[in-house]
């Protein structure tokens, strides 16, 4: 299992492709079963010998889980703006038109109108290629509208997470992300609107310490990553050998944080079936 | 969320309003600390001076100076009659926060605050001020009794993080950090916090959920550490220096930011240097902080707070 | 807290109550198992006569019967779309306590029960039923999701008892046993709980607070067990019929002493014999009971809840 | 430590004495020390030599903590009933009468109003000496009568419990007391009166699992022994070695059940400590 976590999160947040030399990215990590683009695309990006799950880019997610047709963006001109003037080897300001260009992104987050299953819903989607999926203040003000949204239209609230954090490049600002997410489904809370939260990998620090826990059902897909601290910085922080399952999905489920694991195909009718009982309550 | 006026225009308004605030903070007018107000004056001057990438520096080394009072030293000298609480009702008390009730001038407070250790065995004790989930659980717990009897909660932050450890992950302390949140944010009586030192990421924010924030002078808030911000983005910690120059983590660039209410002055030199007279300013600043706030309707608080947070950001649309 | 009628005629108006409940009970009128009414008579005949202590033990025998039907195998006969739910976000799942959301008669509702195993495998891993704190904690959370939402919470009681381990006691079981009830006193929905099999003390009653409790017809509730009993009282443990006869854990004399509020009738011979019939009675006793509190305003459902537990006991003064 | 744990509450609830054979009441178990019953009573029933908590009456329980003269008696005509006309070596009416005689109290529980350093507060003090401090129908009532007091006087209460757990001869009715106890704590908080909750030796089983768990603040006497189940029991089922603090209250302090652990001398200065922060935060 070990072998296809990334354990890398930490310094490769920037980086929105594999680093070369880790095989081709329709290779499978765990089984090195190799497979076209259009392959793995009919299989949900499941790995059809082994079941490993490979990485899904938002839009492709999106027509995963979605009716066909239905998904209705919103606040698509949304942008993090620069408050610090924030500039490392790099300015953030670079750094963000560069992953608007490879990503055809404005953000690390796809919020929108749609319906899954028939169910009406609000659909929060991450992008984990977008500057590792950080969430500074666009992540935070699109999920806080998908709130505000999906309490107004008393819908529930899908949200799938991937994510290295917070975006360290808006400083306390990124922080501040956590609270304000928090908030927001404080907000939907008060609405009755039911939340339902999917992990994918990797869900880390700060997403996973705000919204993303908050879920009234949170589910996780297999072999996801969902720590608050990934395995490398504790390593080096207790010296222990980390159990081989260390901070997977699988974990989590055995020590209580995550009510289910839900493989892919099986993603968009559990999430029906839990939109149906949700419906019926109110 | 109407279109934002230009970058420049918000840099002057922003400017105005620091220096009207600073002006106002009741504590920086320093009464309780015997009118030396010459001092104060500059002291004023300064904090309203953008810092320097090496005044920046020096605010870090401050708050994490190993003299520096913790909350329990300012427990002593702000409060009366405090009565520790213990434990999380499930797994273990955790020593790296403290929670209980207190007077404080005349009123029953809850009181929750990270806390470091003094000497080698205090600090290992203490796990270094890092909390493991059962601290947040504590801090929820005593959180919910100081709601249920009308109590203000007062919290006090200094850490250097979430404790980046294997039976915190397994005990999940990325979801005890959000249900932290979310319980300050649902409070309905008022809350006061103020970063007292380091104010280290998710285990910091996890207990700084407040109607009001203030932050010690020479205290640091942000998202990492310097020198894990240098590890990644410069790929060397010993750039933590210029790290910390990028990322602000310093009182007044927090107030610019609109992330704190109001800073906390500390005694000349920094507060290290004179923990009665720290005491002193802290104790001054939290009444200012409270006393506005104290007595507004519950549900008008809760939302303004909700409101408060929800606000943070800066974005184009 | 008036003066109280003699025993005797205490006595006599029980009977003339119980047997008034008796022949309203629409569950045990049956229609739901195909108009076998004079075996339904003749069941009612059965109920309503005083149980000897042969019968008593029968009874006991019945609850605890290795194929009497569990949660899960009511649930997949009674209701839709149950969708399980795990964790109780600090430290485990517990197999023991099953929870989760589900359709009933066209209503979503949580449900949460004990789980006993069928073979020895799924025995150890359900701990026979009894639960450790970490199930109160998931059942806890699963109700106040409920809570949130509006959805009815029924419980299902199986459980020789909390899990007599040292890990149990670390983990605070007793406070969580205590808390589980404190949570379900304070819901704002309507819940229905039933005893299906054993009804063991602390570990029964941490999610038995609803708003109306009810008894399959061979089901057992009682504050030890028989052989416990016997073991302290008698100092003999297999006198435990003998302390079943004393204590009387049947569903009729619950119902005689107003600890529940109704007997779910069973197929002829037990539950063991008839998954099918047997669900389908529960299923019509679980709607007879909801049925009427449905829609009864939250704040009167929850005083009136509370009032129920607080009337428990008969003493004099 | 373990030497002086009693592990056998399960089995003696019905013995107001200890059994013969055991050393007399005021030789100190844990050093031996031999003492009159004043110079005991004087010290507050604390071996001066070593420490170690004895036993305290409940008339000298609240002798202890009540300011002099202040407590008033509430609900000293109730009793217990026999429901279920129980009787196993010995009818439940002869035991009660038997438990009555010896004890000069009507059942397990005293309550009243009193104050404590000039606060005034409600109280109720359990007897372990009468049938081992067990929770029939008259402790449930007479608990649940002291919180409505509380609530309707809006002063904290205070309990001290020592007790085997739920009294068996009254069958279901006495695992009833637990959701009336805690129905009536709930009621407590809705008034927003304070809950001090102090735990003697041996607070276990359902009263463990009751009211006694619900406290504001929850603190205990030192080495009392605080389990839902007791250390035999836990022993015969899981054929461990059990750890030597199994259960006490430093083993439940360091598990984070118990917020302080206060020594006998300190507990009348601590509690008006508390009651006057409850009293002022209202
Ligand atoms: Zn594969
Ligand atoms: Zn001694």
């Amino acid at each position: 299992m070990a072998s296809h976590i990334d354990v890398r999160i930490e310094d490769r947040r920037e980086d929105a492709q594999p680093p070369s030399g880790k095989g081709h990215p329709n290779t499978c990590p765990s089984c090195g079963s190799h497979y076209r683009d259009d392959e793995l695309e009919q299989n949900l990006r499941v790995c059809p010998h082994c079941g490993h799950h490979f990485p899904v880019r938002v839009r492709e997610r999106i027509a995963q889980i979605a009716d066909r047709g239905t998904f209705v963006e919103h606040d698509v001109e949304l942008r993090s703006s620069d408050p610090l003037g924030f500039f490392d080897l790099k300015a953030y300001t670079e750094r963000l038109a560069q992953a608007e260009q490879d990503t055809g992104l404005g953000d690390a987050m796809v919020a929108g109108a749609a319906s899954i299953e028939r169910r009406p819903c609000e659909l929060a989607v991450m992008e984990f290629t977008f500057m590792g999926g950080s969430m500074g203040s666009a992540v935070g003000e699109k999920f806080a509208r998908a709130c505000e949204r999906a309490a107004e239209r008393h819908v529930p609230l899908v949200a799938v997470t991937a994510s290295g954090g917070a975006r360290m490049q808006e400083g306390i600002l990124s922080l501040m992300q956590l609270p304000k997410t928090v908030s927001a489904v404080d907000a939907l809370r008060e609405a009755r609107a039911p939340f339902v939260s999917v992990m994918t990998h990797p869900t880390t620090a700060g997403v996973l310490a705000s919204f993303a826990s908050l879920g009234d059902v949170i589910v996780a897909e297999p072999g996801a990553l969902l720590a608050f601290t990934g395995p490398r910085v504790v390593q080096q922080t207790t010296r222990e050998k980390l159990p081989d399952d260390f901070g997977l999905a699988e974990s989590n489920t055995r020590f209580g944080h995550v009510d289910a694991i839900v493989r892919r195909p099986d993603l968009r009718p559990y999430l029906g079936r839990l939109l149906a009982l949700f419906a019926n309550g109110s | 969320m109407a279109a934002e006026p230009k970058q420049s225009e918000i840099e002057q308004l922003r400017l105005r309003e620091r220096l009207a605030k600073l002006r106002n903070l009741p504590l920086i007018g320093g009464v309780s600390v015997g009118g030396e107000l010459a001092r104060l004056e500059r002291q004023i001057e300064r904090i309203a001076t953008e810092p320097s990438a090496d005044e920046v520096w020096h605010s870090v080394e401050l708050a994490r100076h190993q003299d520096r009072p913790y909350t329990l030293d300012y427990v002593e000298r702000i409060f009366d009659d405090f009565v520790e609480l213990h434990g999380d009702r499930s797994f273990a008390d955790d020593p790296a926060i403290v929670a209980g009730l207190a007077r404080f001038r005349g009123r029953t407070i809850a009181l929750v605050g990270h806390q470091k250790g003094r000497d080698i065995r205090e600090r290992t004790h203490r796990n270094f001020g890092m909390p493991y989930p059962e601290g947040y659980r504590k801090a929820m717990r005593v959180m919910e009794l100081a709601d249920r009897h009308g109590f203000p909660v007062f919290t006090l932050v200094d850490t250097p993080g979430a404790y980046p450890g294997v039976a915190a992950e397994q005990h999940g302390q990325g979801g005890w950090i959000a249900r932290c949140q979310l319980a300050m944010v649902r409070l309905t009586v008022p809350s006061i916090c103020c970063v007292i030192g380091e104010g280290g990421s998710g285990g910091a924010v996890a207990i700084a959920v407040a109607d009001r924030v203030l932050m010690q002078e020479n205290a640091i808030y942000s998202v990492i550490s310097p020198e894990g911000c240098a590890a990644i983005l410069w790929r060397d910690a010993s750039e933590a220096k210029k790290a910390a120059a990028a990322f602000k983590p310093d009182a007044r660039h927090c107030l610019d930011l609109g992330v704190i209410d109001g800073i906390v002055a500390e005694p000349e030199g920094g507060a290290q240097l004179d923990f009665d007279a720290a005491a002193a300013l802290l104790g001054d600043g939290l009444a200012a902080a409270l006393d506005p706030i104290a007595d507004l309707d519950a549900d008008e608080r809760r939302r303004a707070r909700r409101a408060r947070f929800r606000a943070m950001g800066v974005f184009a649309s």
